[in-house]
């Protein structure tokens, strides 16, 4: 599997994104700079965290326009994988490959923490080594997290199981309507999420509840490509 | 011709405004106690080249559906006035 | 010459001088220095140079006295940041700063360009910046004043760093009256770098080319280095407030990274205080030479600019930078990459001159040795003030009703109580190299590709320095090394803040010098040298000055991240120990603590500090670091803030265990419980013992000769209970405790 | 009386808005390069209840002073209508 790290100028959890993925899945992530027009080479790409543009106006507003961002819609068209985490979950929503918004925390303030989070949907390619409703410790850091959409819209992500992370009971840290932490399109192949798995790979690091999430897709991965 | 485009942007009604709320609050705390509501937005003065009003008004139009705002949770309105140098 | 800028008679006639803040002595000895009378533009770069931010006049006498040397010293102070060896060819940089005065006026901002200038000094070292602290001060919260500036410093602070990538991996927050008109936001920043990459400030070679790199440049900030020297912040002219912008400042160190890896960089400073001026003063001054720059080509933001505000604009996110002749495409082509602008702007002479020109010709020419090292030193007069020699004895002996009352009430002062609420908005994790985030004594973060870690903290006490200059500086030091030991790392260096009120009085120039002989005995004794820092006077407004409040930051190397230790407890029926003096705990008193100032504000500066030995306390330290190392320890937490109960609630709620300890043999009255309980006396530290592990722990320990006791052990059950022979002490539950701590900060600011 | 007053705060001209900046070189990557320049700023919309319009300019003068805006490095203008009900 070879994953591609999007890098854009002003991404910060991009090497964290590329030590995560070699650490969990021992397969090579490269870095992309996000003036890049082609992205055939990879089976997964992740659109990392940071403050893309400085998240001016509105975080993943400005980077949605950059021109990596049409080879990453049409990898997600051809159904390969992409994992938006924390602003690169508001890319994807800038972006339209992700439902609804990101809007600024209820508490105004930027959070920083550990908290829980329930995985609700472990079938997914991202998540199928987790099991469902199993409560994980995973990182956040967003000012931005807040996650909208109107009820229709959160009708049919409930209808279609495509929410899949929330926060654990009592632990919304952003006033994310319905506690949604994480959500999938209806093909299955693009998840935002704003956790950080990538920040909970070592006991060192705390919790190594993120390191499925690597393992998952690289299984999937796998069994579609007919690989051991 | 330069224009200058005054775009307010505000969150539509359905949507939570937790920053006018806190504002209001705080108003409240410091006895403006006859304020009933507050609500937050943006707002962006931008300055633009333009053959016409006509075309300066598309072109601010097209701006903020693709960029200045955020269709889901976002309007906006705007006021366009030419600058005389 | 511009117009509307007063002539060079007007200069002298109308003492123009004055309002940047020169004196007629400093007027007349510019005169005398460049034979001639300064025209407008020199005077503004004189002032600043000579303005006590820049030229530190007051305090290089007393900054000389530091100890700065040792084995592990790569760079001393001098350059934008200080360098530590850690072996293997690897180095750390770092240093503190402090931005009171502009947080003062505009706290976002303020305490953001803080940060953002203290990133700048590290990176210009070559390094990668890899972790943020901070030390804050500000007034109580129950002044709405006070919580705008505390909440907004502290999203500023986030703000900056969470942009641009960097943690913020710990700090501390002291709140107190006499910091309401004057708040302190001190900002440190730590970085990593190979010993071969190391830059400096240097501009040197003839003819080289000097390049002004990142931001264009606004009339932000102008006189912004005399200001931060100037009485009364809110006097200052509202122009001189910088604003961040933390997505330019990350684009600007990487590609100042990159360029300085080509290894065609000559010299690099960033522009901080007095932008330009002192940054181009300053590079040619160390290397001897002379520059000559003509400000027209420098990228402006802003139309009309006059070569004085462009030499004195503080406009954020820009450097200088010296080229090697001939390689300045290299610059350009790496610029362009990141999306920002490398423009040339003069270059490198022999004669020693700085030199400006704009449109008109020579707008400046001043030799740079009469702008940095004749630059005015003062040997202020100090006198020991009154009020410490009727300091009375300090009091054991307290009437407390309830002890576990009194816990809980401590654990809710703002002072002692959790800052989650302030590190919560601080990615501290980002990089994934954060071991021990905020919460414990010191942070730890990783050397990528090794074993070793950095531990790093930030530590001060202005009311106990207030209470005694000499051995509140020297405790403030031995705090940050107990705080690096109890975590399992060896002190290896100093960066110190120094804050104080107004030097031109006696008494505060009196604090100032004997507390910074107090630091430099004890990083003598600890064997940290000082190797960076920042002095910040002035901090007065309406005749009242803060408390002295020297700030130290200190880096500490763990050669094996698996002696990591953490101050929460870890496991049930593991045994519990003081190492230290328990008698002299008591003897000592609750002089200078924060329970007299929780409880009887009207004495909280009435009485002596107790005592004080640094031999003692680097025995303890020593024997509590080597305990780790040879893995008896399982969490250690030293005793400050608030005292013995304290620091024992706090390794409770952190593990979420109990305890139950008993005092006996001691003499435990009435008049001795209070001050064992809650006094602050220094050189304690409570260590959780593996259990398995006891006795080799209590072998080895009597060999050393260390003062230690037995106090209980840790309990599944989440209660601390504290016995004596008489009976039941205290007893509260874990939760209780937990709420009272953590729930004060966010009552106020929620 | 009730009145509504929308506010515009915006930094004043002398600040860096690195916001706008920011906005100003996406719009441009966007083909809107006859923009020259963007500032933001915010937008609010404050009901309040005075006896008079006199009284209400008043009131809101002194929130956006106290509160609303930091007159350092931000300026503010307000419009006020009766609000019909
Ligand atoms: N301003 C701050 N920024 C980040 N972390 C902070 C800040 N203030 C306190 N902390 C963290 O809270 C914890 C407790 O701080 P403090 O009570 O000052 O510790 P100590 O008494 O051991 O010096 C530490 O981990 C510290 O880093
Ligand atoms: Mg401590």
């Amino acid at each position: 599997m070879k994953t591609a790290v999007i890098q854009f100028p002003g991404s910060n959890c991009d090497e964290d994104a590329v030590k995560a993925v070699v650490a969990t899945t021992g397969e090579a992530a490269d870095l992309v700079w996000y003036t890049e027009e082609k992205l055939d080479d990879y089976d997964l790409v992740i659109v990392p965290g940071g403050f893309s543009y400085g998240d001016y106006l509105r975080a993943g507003a400005i980077a949605r326009f950059s021109p990596v961002m049409k080879a990453v819609q049409d990898h997600a068209r051809k159904g390969k994988y992409v994992l938006g985490i924390c602003n690169g979950f508001q890319i994807l929503t800038e972006a339209g490959l992700l439902p609804g918004a990101l809007r600024h925390n209820e508490s105004l303030m930027f959070q920083s923490m550990t908290l829980g989070l329930v995985v609700e949907n472990a079938a997914t390619k991202f998540t199928h080594h987790y099991d469902s409703g199993e409560t994980i410790r995973i990182p956040i850091a967003h000012g931005e997290g807040n996650y909208f959409a109107d009820e229709a819209t959160l009708r049919s992500l409930e209808a279609n199981d495509q929410i899949v992370f929330r926060y654990a009971n009592g632990e919304n840290p952003n006033g994310s309507v319905a506690d949604i932490a994480g959500i999938i399109n209806d093909k299955g192949n693009v998840l935002g999420m704003m956790p950080h798995p990538e920040r909970a790979v070592s006991e060192l690091l705390g919790s190594t509840d993120g390191k499925r999430l690597f393992t998952s897709i690289l299984t999937s991965w796998r069994d579609a490509h007919g690989r051991a | 011709m330069e224009f200058q485009a005054k775009i307010n942007v505000t969150l539509k009604d359905s949507v939570l405004d937790p920053q006018g709320k806190a504002v209001t609050h705080a108003l409240h705390a410091l006895h403006y106690e006859s304020v009933s509501d507050v609500r937050i937005g943006k707002y962006m003065e931008v300055r633009l080249e333009a053959e016409s009003a006509v075309k300066a008004t598309e072109l601010v139009h097209g701006m903020c559906e693709e960029l200045l705002t955020n269709p889901v949770i976002e309007k906006y309105s705007f006021e366009l006035v030419e600058v005389v140098s | 010459m511009a117009a509307h800028e007063p002539s060079i008679e007007q200069v002298k006639s109308e003492k123009i001088y004055r309002q940047f803040g020169l004196t007629d002595a400093e007027y007349d000895r510019i005169v005398e220095l460049i034979g001639r009378m300064p025209n407008y533009v020199e005077t503004g770069i004189f002032s600043v140079l000579w303005s006590e931010h820049c030229s530190y006049k007051s305090s290089k006498p007393v900054l000389r006295r530091f100890p700065t040397d040792g084995p592990q010293v790569l760079q001393g102070p001098g350059e934008n940041a200080g360098i530590v060896d850690i072996g293997d060819g690897q180095a750390v940089v770092f240093k503190i700063e402090s931005h009171n005065h502009p947080t003062a006026i505009e706290p976002y901002q303020g305490a953001a360009t803080g940060v953002g200038g203290i990133i700048r000094d590290i990176f210009t070292m070559g390094a990668r910046p890899v972790a943020l602290l901070n030390s804050l001060r500000f007034g109580p919260l129950d002044d709405k004043r006070n919580r705008y500036l505390f909440g907004h410093s502290v999203a500023g602070i986030g703000g900056y760093g969470n942009c641009i990538g960097i943690p913020t991996v710990g700090g501390e927050v002291v709140f107190d009256e006499r910091y309401s008109q004057n708040p302190l936001v001190n900002a440190m920043c730590v970085g990593l770098i190979d010993q071969g990459q190391i830059a400096k400030g240097y501009a040197s070679g003839v003819g080289n080319p000097v390049l002004v790199v990142g931001a264009k440049t606004g009339r932000d900030g102008i006189h912004g280095a005399t200001f931060a020297s100037a009485e009364d912040p809110h006097e200052k002219e509202r122009s001189a407030v910088q604003v961040g912008d933390p997505f330019m400042e990350k684009l600007l160190m990487e590609a100042c990274l990159e360029l300085i890896a080509t290894g065609k960089v000559v010299g690099i400073q960033d522009m901080g205080a007095a932008g330009l001026t002192s940054s181009s003063a300053e590079m040619a001054s160390r290397a001897g030479s002379g520059l000559t720059m003509d400000v027209t080509k420098v990228p402006r933001r802003e139309e009309g600019m006059t070569a004085y505000e462009i030499m004195l604009s503080e406009s954020q996110e820009r450097m200088l930078v010296v080229m090697q002749q001939g390689e300045e495409h290299i610059a350009f082509d790496i610029f362009e990459k990141w999306g920002l602008e490398a423009t040339v702007i003069g270059n490198v002479t022999d004669d020693g001159m700085l030199r400006v020109l704009d449109d008109d010709g020579i707008a400046a020419e001043i030799p740079v040795t009469a702008l940095v090292d004749e630059a005015p030193v003062l040997s202020r007069p100090s006198l020991r003030p009154g009020y410490l020699d009727e300091l009375l004895p300090s009091p054991r002996a307290w009437q407390v009703e309830d002890y576990g009352q009194a816990l809980h009430t401590l654990l809710s002062t703002p002072t002692i109580a959790s800052k989650a609420w302030v590190y919560h908005q601080y990615d501290a994790l980002v990089r994934t190299e954060t071991f021990v985030p905020p919460g414990s004594d010191a942070a730890v973060v990783g050397v990528p590709g090794t074993k070793k870690a950095l531990a790093l903290v930030t530590d001060g006490n202005g009311r106990q320095v207030y209470l005694n200059p000499e051995q509140g500086g020297a405790m403030a030091v031995a705090e940050a090394a107990r705080n690096l030991v109890v975590t399992g790392a060896k002190p290896l260096a100093v960066t110190d803040c120094l804050n104080y009120g107004n030097p031109e009085k006696l008494d505060v120039f009196y604090q100032f010098e004997t507390s910074a002989q107090g630091i430099s005995e004890a990083c003598r004794v600890f064997e940290t040298p000082v190797i960076s820092g920042n002095v910040s006077l002035y901090n007065e407004s309406r005749g009242v000055d803060i408390y002295p409040t020297p700030v130290i930051g200190m880096v500490g190397l763990l050669e094996d991240v698996a002696h990591i230790t953490t101050s929460k407890w870890k496991a049930a029926e593991n045994p519990l120990y003081l190492l230290g003096d328990l008698q002299k705990g008591i003897d000592g008193g609750l002089g200078g603590s924060e329970f007299l100032r929780a409880f009887a504000i009207d004495q909280a500066l009435l009485y002596q500090l107790p005592e004080f030995d640094l031999a003692e306390e680097k025995q303890i330290q020593d024997a509590c670091l080597l305990a780790i190392h040879k893995g008896f320890i399982a969490a250690a937490h030293d005793v400050s803030d608030g005292g013995l109960l304290v620091a024992l609630a706090e390794m409770a709620i952190d593990g979420g265990l109990g305890a139950n300890l008993t005092l006996t043999k001691w003499d435990l009255n009435e008049a001795s419980l209070a001050s064992l309980f809650f006094g602050e006396a220094p050189s304690r530290i409570v260590v959780e013992v593996h259990r398995d592990k006891e006795e080799a722990f209590l072998k080895w320990i009597r060999q050393t000769g260390t003062s230690h006791l037995r106090l209980g052990e840790v309990t599944r059950d989440a209660v601390l209970r504290v016995s004596s022979d008489d009976g039941v002490l205290l007893e509260a539950s874990v939760d209780s405790l937990k709420n009272a701590w953590q729930g004060a900060i966010p009552a106020w600011m929620n």
